[in-house]
């Protein structure tokens, strides 16, 4: 390249006549990928390591501790209904017999596939619809939007409600309902999303290499659109289990055998009043360190993307 | 600006019939007709037939909308028979203790979350920072009714500070009004809640803008950190809190729900809780489209409010 | 240096630490300033190499984590470092004041103007809001908003990118301080405000005697308005002098790098411009010995273990290098061609027009409504622009910003569609094509962005993003993309092991370079390059200029660059369109344009661009252009520049003056032009 | 029945009592004046002041709401005991003649009308006037009414005297039946000469003319079921009972009554007024008791744990079940899975019955609050029609008899799988007619949401639990209001061909029927509450016998068959629970009578 000595005699760096093996541009610094450097970002985040690890926990909890710790969580008995902890039940039993410390465990596994499955239902719907609204863009966008906004306006958990008093009983049936009721939030940030991306000068110059639409929204709108949606997966994992655990409190969960966190808590109030701790505060925490958990983690998501996508 | 407004309106309104076509659609599916409810267990299939005929609920479900959107129009809710009242005098009844609620503990959410927040953001990192984020985490991750539910066990039945439950002789706005100590756990819980959420957003608002070189020439003009925070952070953090406030409506309401139910407080959350046990379609269509428009008026209102209070938000 | 009465401004062996998380950043280190009573000081350093630092620490406003680790810092005799918070906050605003660098973030968006003006005088002199409204109304008239009545009610955004400026700095003079300090006040405007802007400053330091301290990156802009400069690498001062002396016979060798890294108008094109390899070191760890000897030609290895000092046999002309230079560098390189015929051999191609755009226009409507986006306006981009580039020719645009380039651009490699008129490559109207035929079309025409960070996608490895041309446009089989992957990214500089990184892992110019080489993938006759350069750094943006210049040769194509650096397209290019306002008004080579213009804009633009020469800095006069870039919703009637000309007369609101020749090849379009029109 | 010399017989023995949970409140010394509260809880509250009460207000709120206002012409209970209490009552015995086709009752002639006006025969048949006209209109307007009954099976009514009226029916009743199911609690002499109005200030209209009595039908149901104007309306002020409403919140429906001066019954309450207070559910009921802001209030099985707490708090904790059962219906219509022709073996009903463990569901779920009931009629309270088999059932728990039972039946039994028929065929040894070989023994089962009976759901899961584990029964249970299986299979037409019938089981709770428990209407082949088609030529003759022979033992064979042929799965009869505070006390059988759902607070009193 161009630089000539700027002194006789002392050759400049990187000059074709100062054979280097550096190139002209200059070496690459090797810092890490842009996931691992996300991940490193995150992993900084304390909280978030701690949400990770807590997740990890009671997934680990809910689905490898009933192997290890086997109780019969489908037939109901009468015969040791509301005992206090102690002996072979560590947590005691609950109203129906069942051991409390195993049924933790069966109702973490539900709430937390009721949690992820609609979660991802969700996520589909709300990143299909998002991204043809905003790629159609006019009047499509416009009619689509405004969809969006009636039904966002109807309050969630009313609509839900009223739904699940008709259709609650299994885990799917629970998850769809659900998932079809919050795919307006992950719609509307796709939309968004799409709509910057669409005019970002890497897409514009997919469009002047001849890029196809196709390959504009496979390869670059939604691999770009990605981290805003697995964000808002996590959230929405979070809000799931919430509405799940007020769907269950006011008495529309799922059907026994199955039992889910939330419908746990459905009889609360009475278990604490009548000193039955155990019925109640074991799982009320287990529920808000899981949801805790999934919000700090998405959190932390949404903090180590930005950085990724802003250090230069 | 009266040309945007009937502009917004007009959108307005095109949302509402929105709402009101898919509540209707929705809770037709559960229940065509109150019959049953009126006519008691021992009427048979002829009898409902009958009463449905005329009473107009055999028509086309096209034209029974219409005619439920045209009482709608003359603020005609229905008429719920489980209750023996029309709904909108049920309404009448109960609204105005629910806005209480609501409002009372949306006002006791914003004077926790801004402060908080801000100084949150001011303090960024530090032990204090990291208490109150945890302690709003927590919360957030909490359901309502859970929360309501310690705060019970805690102050009034263990320590007797707060009377556990609303007493019934409170029937009026006012009289929820004049008893505080009868309102402050439902209010607390309600706003523990909405305060956990708001003083995140408050916190990161106030760190975006305390990243503005704004802040700094602020300082640079030699004022003090109190003034730096009262006359230019706090207004511009505040900016997206009108927005975030508009969106809250629906969680509260779902938060009234609950909390009524907890504290015994009567309230629309409760009405429409025992509508759902009742299966009072009525009282469930006609609150589902109230929280509906009444988002709607929220998140416009909040367009107006942020239009007076950003400059930067021109309305041609 | 032995004055007995105290300088305006002393800082001393100042050292400044940014603790980070697992780090800390050296951002200054053992920094000596001193700046006399009426005095300006010009500190001129690459982006991150402290000069903001500087100033924050003079006023005690260092970012979370920041420190003064040692040293004194004395405003009219009074040691500022130590003092408590509520003596400090008496010192800001009221001794010291500062201006920032980004007017659009610097002012409250929610308070008005005048509110924020009077702020520091209610403060500082206690005085009541009327008294301070008043002053801030003085104040504004003094630094030139016009109609300062009507406007202290105006909110920021309300205000243009230079009157936003101006009320920075009537914030900063409200309380007439003894010490200003300027941050990077101009970097964001366009060159014909930021004359206006330092013509302000100008004028204030000597009504007011106030000392300042100008920072900026541009050895232009202190050219002109300083008495000293010092120049700042790697938070250090390498060299301070009086600023000719300085520009004469600059001894630090990275005085010199950057000084003959600028193109300048009257460069010799066909001569490469000065670089400086490398990238600036990382403060956080930074090297023991000299901090530039690992980007220094002449560094030995006593550079790399010590640490030179500050020191000079004049005591107003100190550098710190063991093997200082003399002078600026006098003999420059020439461009290399490695294959190709040099551009000028190829110039004169006879025949047609590779690339006709004749009379497009390109309005943005501005829709209102929420579902039925009604036009209620409309953008006025491009407004009827005629041109031509020829085979292996470059052809230049420069403007103002929003004037319509980079819609022009746009326009060009079609991904703008125009409203009217149209675009030809060889002979072929590109808007006619569908399909097959648009695919393969667009192929000849390739882009390269302003935004280096921007027009890579952060999702793709590098090899990725070089493959993605060949593979849309289904050319060579896996081996032959390989192959040309790798040749291109030699030719750009750049390791192998880029390949396999992404976008956000290489420097700016690095991911330039990277544009560019994806943008030769496919050969094209015709590159648009938009801006190129505008968002690297001085050291850098001469090697991009170098390696471009050499492809252009190389590749033979033809390119048209954009920019709104008229010495940048001069030294690119062979001939120079001046836009203004989405018209092309002057047309003509390098030396037409820069030499011979006709059209009064051109010539402002020509005078307000900051030389990195004071004497002819200092010769010039008075502001060569007056107000600001009128909306192109609304243009003005007749022709466009009519509002800022001063030979503006009636017709020139009536009529809109057409293309005229001045010489061949040379056209311009003005009524009133600075020369006689050819016959 | 608290007045009378079994009441204070009852105060006496009250920890005696069987089945009686916890402890009735001691009678403590009186004193005057004063208010006491009690709690009520949302959607059971009162949505009627007439005492015409149509179906959609029939709820037990009410009823007490209007039976302290309004007495009726046959009060009762008996303290727990579920019988007629003559004390309490506007008339004595009635007789009955001419083949049990005349019915002559006589009324006390000491009860007046607040407005000092007697209470008398007149008033009783301005009440059998308007309920012809309000059944005429619309069978729904009376929520006792069933088509051929009363007032239908009055055929000639006439006051003989002042307090004397004698009836003819059209045919012969059992008196038994027509005194405690047709007369009892359904029949209200009302103010004949205030109340014949058919607008406010209207003209007082003669009723005796059917026209008249629509008239007067229409206004006063109209103005009885405006709850905004309760106690605003001055019709409402006229009444017998000991309280006269004086305030109620058409918000939150609690309302005040306070005592009514001028009561002509005995004894005269003390205290000076009522409170019924609204409760959003049982636990800020309890929390309420619990802070001792509440005198009297209910309490669910599942706060027992409450109770030492209560106790401890000052309060008398009991509890005692009605006369009614609860059960689980089967459905012998469902053909899912041949389910109707499984269920119509008895054998099939009988292993069911045996896999089920009262016993345990009283001890784990109702924590002892209830008593063993095998048929329609329970253990407890003892009645005079109580049949042996209600004490000492046929089929007590024993799966392993179950198990045997179904395979002695061709049924291939895999416990903690899935029983299959293995012989179809109608003979010995065969699982029976309709069955095909196969055919797994599997249905479903609905119940109540937990929140509304949280006992429900418990039996339930219970059940399913024993008769997979024990037996192979599959059952798929599925929570389901109790409007929802009244919606979908009773609204639409059955001959309809969307029609479904696919529910195997309902456990919906139970009834509570009069003081003479007949089943009929809802075991019978046509009766209206029919709803899982049980229908035995043999029950239907029983029932038949039990409304219409002179057989005062009639009810009782009824039962007993009932019992032996069950028609659903009975379930024990869970106990309705009180909590008292010290405060108030009274006489044992007024607080025994709270637990059949009656309130007499003429003999309550705030204590010294
Ligand atoms: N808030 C901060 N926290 C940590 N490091 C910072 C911070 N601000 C700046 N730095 C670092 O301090 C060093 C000096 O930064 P400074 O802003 O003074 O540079 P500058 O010369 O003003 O550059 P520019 O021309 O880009 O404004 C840089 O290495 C930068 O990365
Ligand atoms: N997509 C668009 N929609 C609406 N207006 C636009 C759009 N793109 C550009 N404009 C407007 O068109 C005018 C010309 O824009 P253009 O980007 O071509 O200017 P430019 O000369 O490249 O400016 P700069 O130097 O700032 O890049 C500007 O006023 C701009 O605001
Ligand atoms: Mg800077
Ligand atoms: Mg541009």
């Amino acid at each position: 390249m161009g630089a000539q000595p700027l002194v006789e005699g002392v050759p400049p760096l990187g000059s074709p006549n100062f054979p280097s093996t550096a190139p002209e541009g200059g070496e690459v610094q090797v810092l890490a990928s842009g996931w691992r450097l996300a991940f490193r970002e995150f992993m900084d985040n304390r909280l978030a390591v701690a949400g990770v690890v807590i997740l990890v926990f009671f997934v680990l909890f809910c689905f490898i501790g009933p192997l290890l710790y086997h109780t019969n969580q489908a037939d109901t008995n009468p015969l040791i209904t509301d005992l206090s902890p102690g002996g072979s039940h560590p947590l005691g039993t609950d109203d129906n017999g069942f051991d409390e410390l195993g049924r933790i465990m069966a109702g973490g596994q539900t709430a937390l596939e009721i949690g992820f499955f609609s979660a991802f239902i969700a996520t589909v719907i709300g990143t299909v619809y998002g991204a043809i609204s905003g790629l159609a863009g006019g009047l499509i966008d416009g009619i689509l939007m405004r969809f969006v906004d009636v039904l966002l306006s109807i309050p969630f958990l009313f609509i839900v409600l009223v739904l699940a008093t008709k259709y609650s009983a299994t885990v799917v049936e629970e998850s769809l309902l659900l998932g079809l009721f919050s795919w307006l939030v992950p719609a509307r940030l796709v939309r968004g999303e799409v709509l910057t991306l669409r005019v970002r000068d890497f897409v514009l110059a997919a469009r002047v290499m001849g890029g196809t639409r196709r390959r504009l929204v496979f390869r670059h709108l939604i691999p770009n659109a990605l981290s805003v949606v697995i964000v808002n997966v996590t959230f929405t994992v979070a809000d799931s289990i919430l509405a799940l655990a007020a769907l269950g409190f006011l008495g529309f969960g799922l059907q026994y055998p199955a039992a889910s966190w939330g419908d746990m808590l459905g009889n609360a109030q009475n278990a604490v009043a009548n000193g039955q701790w155990w019925l109640v505060y074991p799982v009320g925490g287990c529920l808000v360190l899981v949801v805790m958990a999934c919000n700090l983690i998405g959190d932390a998501l949404r903090d180590a993307f930005d950085v990724r996508l802003r250090r230069r | 600006m009266i040309g945007y407004l009937i502009r917004r309106l007009l959108v307005a309104v095109i949302v509402t019939i929105g709402i009101a076509a898919i509540s209707f659609a929705l809770l037709h599916a559960l229940s065509t007709s109150p019959a049953r409810a009126v006519l008691g267990l021992k009427a048979d299939f002829k009898q409902i037939a009958d009463w449905n005929r005329t009473h107009g609920y055999d028509r086309p479900l096209i034209v029974q909308f219409f005619s439920y959107l045209g009482n709608l129009l003359q603020l005609n809710f229905g008429y719920s028979y489980k209750e023996g009242q029309s709904v909108g005098a049920l309404f009448d009844e109960n609204a105005g203790r629910s806005a209480y609620l609501s409002g009372a503990s949306l006002l006791l959410a914003l004077v926790v979350a801004i402060p908080l927040g801000i100084a949150q953001a001011v303090k960024r990192n530090s032990i204090g920072d990291y208490a109150a984020t945890a302690v709003t985490f927590t919360l957030y991750a909490m359901p309502s009714f859970f929360l309501g539910l310690i705060l019970i066990q805690l102050f009034a039945l263990d320590l007797h500070i707060f009377p556990p439950l609303v007493s019934d002789n409170i029937t009026t706005t006012w009289g929820a009004i004049t008893h505080p100590l009868q309102l402050a756990l439902p209010i607390v819980t309600l706003a523990a809640i909405t305060v956990a959420s708001f003083s995140r957003y408050m916190r990161s608002s106030a760190l975006d803008n305390l990243a503005q070189d704004y802040i700094r020439l602020a300082r640079a003009k030699g004022l003090s950190q109190r003034l730096v925070l009262t006359r230019h952070l706090l207004r511009n953090s505040c900016l997206p809190m009108i927005t975030l406030v508009g969106l809250s409506i629906p969680s509260l309401l779902a938060g009234n729900l609950l909390v009524e139910t907890l504290f015994n407080y009567q309230g629309l959350g409760l009405l429409f809780y025992n509508a759902l046990g009742n299966e009072d379609y009525p009282i469930l269509l006609a609150y589902t489209v109230l929280g509906g428009v009444l988002t709607v008026i929220g998140n416009l209102l909040a367009d107006v409010a942020l239009t007076v209070a950003d400059p930067r938000i021109r309305i041609d | 240096m032995s004055t007995n009465n105290a300088a305006a401004l002393e800082v001393s062996n100042l050292t400044t630490h940014i603790q980070l998380t697992s780090s800390v950043v050296h951002a200054v280190g053992n920094v000596d300033v001193r700046i006399e009573v009426g005095e300006t000081l010009g500190l001129v350093g690459e982006s991150g190499c402290g000069k903001s630092m500087l100033g924050l620490s003079i006023l005690g406003l260092l970012p979370g984590g920041g420190r003064i680790i040692e040293g004194s810092i004395q405003v009219s005799g009074r040691e500022l470092v130590g003092l408590s918070e509520p003596r400090m906050r008496e010192i800001r605003g009221n001794e010291v004041a500062m201006i920032f660098q980004d007017s659009h973030s610097s002012l409250n968006p929610t308070k008005p103007i005048g509110e924020q003006v009077a702020e520091p005088f209610r403060l500082h002199r206690r005085a009541s809001k009327k008294e301070a409204l008043d002053r801030a109304l003085e104040v504004l008239e003094l630094v030139g908003l016009p109609r300062p009545h009507e406007r202290l009610g105006d909110f920021p955004h309300q205000l243009s990118g230079g009157l936003r400026q101006r009320v920075m700095i009537a914030i900063a003079l409200s309380c007439e301080p003894n010490v200003l300090i300027a941050d990077e006040p101009t970097t964001a405007l366009d060159v014909t405000i930021q004359a206006q802007i330092l013509s302000v400053l100008d004028g204030l330091k000597e009504r007011l005697g106030m000392a300042t301290m100008l920072v900026t990156h541009d050895m232009g802009v202190v050219a002109g308005r300083s008495d000293r400069v010092n120049v700042m690498y790697a938070g250090r001062i390498v060299e301070t002098a009086p600023t000719e002396r300085l520009f004469s016979s600059m001894r630090h060798p990275y005085t010199q790098a950057l000084f003959g890294s600028i193109p300048k108008l009257d460069q010799d094109t066909a001569k490469a411009l000065v670089t400086v390899p490398g990238l600036p070191p990382d403060l956080t760890n930074p090297p023991p010995g000299c901090r530039f000897a690992p980007r220094c030609p002449r560094a030995s290895a006593k550079c790399i273990e010590h640490e030179p000092p500050l020191t000079g046999d004049d005591p107003t002309h100190l550098f710190s290098c063991w093997h200082p230079v003399e002078g600026p560098a006098t003999r420059l390189a020439d461009i290399e061609v490695r294959h190709a015929p040099r551009v000028s051999e190829r110039a004169a191609t006879n025949g047609h027009h590779l690339l006709r755009i004749d009379d497009v226009v390109r309005e943005y409507p501005v829709t209102s409504g929420a579902v039925l986006q009604r036009k209620v306006a409309s953008v006025k981009a491009v407004s009827g622009v005629t041109l031509h580039v020829d085979a292996g020719e470059t052809l230049g645009l420069v403007g103002e910003s929003g004037c319509g380039k980079t819609t022009l651009g746009k326009l060009i490699v079609g991904v703008e569609k125009p409203d009217s008129g149209g675009i030809e490559l060889d002979g072929q109207a590109v808007f006619a094509l569908r399909g097959r035929s648009l695919r393969r079309a667009r192929r000849d025409l390739q882009m390269m962005f302003q935004d280096p960070y921007a027009s890579l996608d952060p999702r793709m490895r590098v090899h990725a993003i070089l493959r993605e041309p060949l593979t849309i446009q289904g050319v060579g089989t896996r081996r032959e993309q390989d192959e040309r992957i790798t040749r291109l990214l030699g030719e750009v500089g750049l390791p192998l092991n880029s390949l396999e990184r992404y976008p956000h892992e290489f420097s700016g110019g690095q991911r330039q370079r990277i544009a560019l080489a994806r943008a030769l993938m496919l050969e094209p006759k015709v590159i648009v390059a938009d801006e190129p350069v505008s968002a690297l750094d001085v050291s850098i943006r001469s090697q991009v200029l170098n390696l471009m210049k050499r492809l252009q040769a190389e590749h033979a194509m033809a390119s048209v660059v954009i920019s709104h650096d008229l010495a940048v397209v001069k030294y690119l290019s062979d001939r120079i369109g001046v836009m203004y306002l989405g018209k092309l008004v002057e047309l003509g080579s390098g030396d037409d344009i820069y030499r011979r213009a006709a059209h009064p804009y051109t010539d402002a633009l020509i005078r307000t661009i900051p030389l990195p020469d004071p004497a002819r800095e200092r010769a010039k006069q008075e502001v060569a252009i007056r107000g600001e870039l009128p909306s192109p919703v609304n243009p003005p009637s007749g022709c466009r520049f009519r509002t800022r000309c001063p030979r503006a007369q009636e017709l020139c609101a009536e009529r809109e003056p057409p293309l005229r020749s001045f010489g061949p090849g040379h056209e311009a379009a003005c009524h009133f032009p600075l020369q006689p029109a050819a016959t | 029945g608290a007045g009378s010399g079994v009441a204070a017989g009852a105060q006496a023995h009250a920890a005696s009592i069987a089945g009686l949970y916890g402890a009735l409140p001691p009678a403590g010394a009186p004193a005057n004046g004063g208010t006491i509260t009690i709690g009520q809880i949302t959607g059971t509250t009162p949505t009627d002041i007439f005492p015409i009460v149509p179906s959609s207000d029939a709820t037990t709120g009410t009823f007490t709401f209007i039976y302290n206002m309004f007495l009726p012409l046959y009060n009762g209970p008996n303290g727990g005991t579920p019988e007629i209490d003559y004390a309490v009552s506007l008339a004595g015995k009635p007789t009955f003649s001419n083949g049990n086709k005349t019915v002559t009752i006589t009324m006390k002639s000491n009860f007046r009308w607040s407005d000092g006006k007697p209470v008398d025969a007149n008033d009783l048949i301005f009440d059998i006037d308007l309920l012809k006209a309000a059944v005429k209109e619309n069978a729904a307007n009376w929520s006792a009414y069933t088509p051929g009954l009363v007032p239908d099976s009055i055929a000639t009514i006439k006051a003989t005297g002042k307090y004397t009226i004698v009836m003819t029916l059209k045919r012969a009743y059992n008196p038994s039946y027509f005194l405690n199911d047709q007369l009892q609690g359904n029949l209200f002499p009302m103010p004949s000469t205030d109340w014949n109005i058919a607008a406010a200030n209207g003209p007082h209209l003669d009723y005796t003319n059917p026209a008249n009595a629509k008239k007067i039908y229409d206004y006063l149901a109209k103005v009885g079921g405006q709850v905004a104007t309760f106690a605003s309306t001055p019709l409402w002020k006229i009444v017998d009972g000991p309280l006269s409403l004086t305030s109620f919140s058409a918000t939150n429906s609690s309302f005040i009554q306070k005592v009514n001066p001028s009561f002509s019954g005995s004894p005269k309450p003390r205290f000076s007024a009522l409170s019924t207070e609204t409760f959003t559910g049982i636990t800020p009921q309890m929390n309420a008791l619990r802070t001792g802001t509440l005198d009297i209030g209910g309490i669910d099985f599942s706060q027992l744990g409450q109770v030492p707490g209560l106790r401890a708090a000052g309060y008398s904790v009991y509890g005692y079940p009605d006369l009614g059962w609860f059960a689980a219906l089967y459905n012998f219509h469902d053909a899912t899975n041949h389910f109707a022709s499984i269920i119509s073996q008895l054998y099939i009903r009988q292993a069911l019955a045996e896999l089920e463990n009262q016993p345990a569901y009283l001890q784990g779920i109702f924590k002892g609050a209830g008593v063993v009931a095998y048929g329609p009629i329970p253990s407890v309270p003892p009645t005079p029609f109580t049949p042996a088999n209600a004490v000492h059932t046929p089929y007590p728990f024993n799966p392993a008899a179950a198990v045997s039972l179904l395979k002695s039946h061709g049924w291939k039994v895999v416990p903690n799988g899935q029983t299959t028929c293995a012989k179809a065929g109608s003979g010995a040894g065969e699982c029976g007619a309709g069955i095909p070989a196969g055919t797994p023994f599997k249905f479903t089962w609905f119940y109540v949401p937990p929140t509304q009976t949280p006992s429900s759901s418990l039996e339930s899961e219970a059940f399913a639990s024993e008769a997979k584990q024990a037996a192979g029964i599959n059952i798929e249970l599925r929570s389901k209001t109790f409007n929802f299986i009244v919606q979908n299979y009773n609204d639409a037409d059955p001959s309809d061909a969307k029609y479904t019938n696919d529910w195997g089981v309902v456990n919906f709770g139970g009834f509570t029927g009069s003081y003479y428990p007949t089943q009929s209407t809802i075991f019978d082949t046509k009766g209206v509450y029919n709803t899982g088609g049980y229908s035995i030529p043999m029950a239907d003759q029983l029932i038949n016998d039990s409304l219409f022979s002179p057989n005062p033992k009639a009810v009782t064979n009824e039962a007993s068959f009932l019992t032996s042929n069950p028609p659903a799965l009975f379930l024990p009869q869970s106990d309705y629970i009180f909590a008292v505070s010290k405060k108030v006390g009274g006489s044992a059988a007024s607080f025994l009578a709270l637990t059949q759902q009656v309130e007499f607070p003429q003999y309550w009193y705030l204590t010294k």
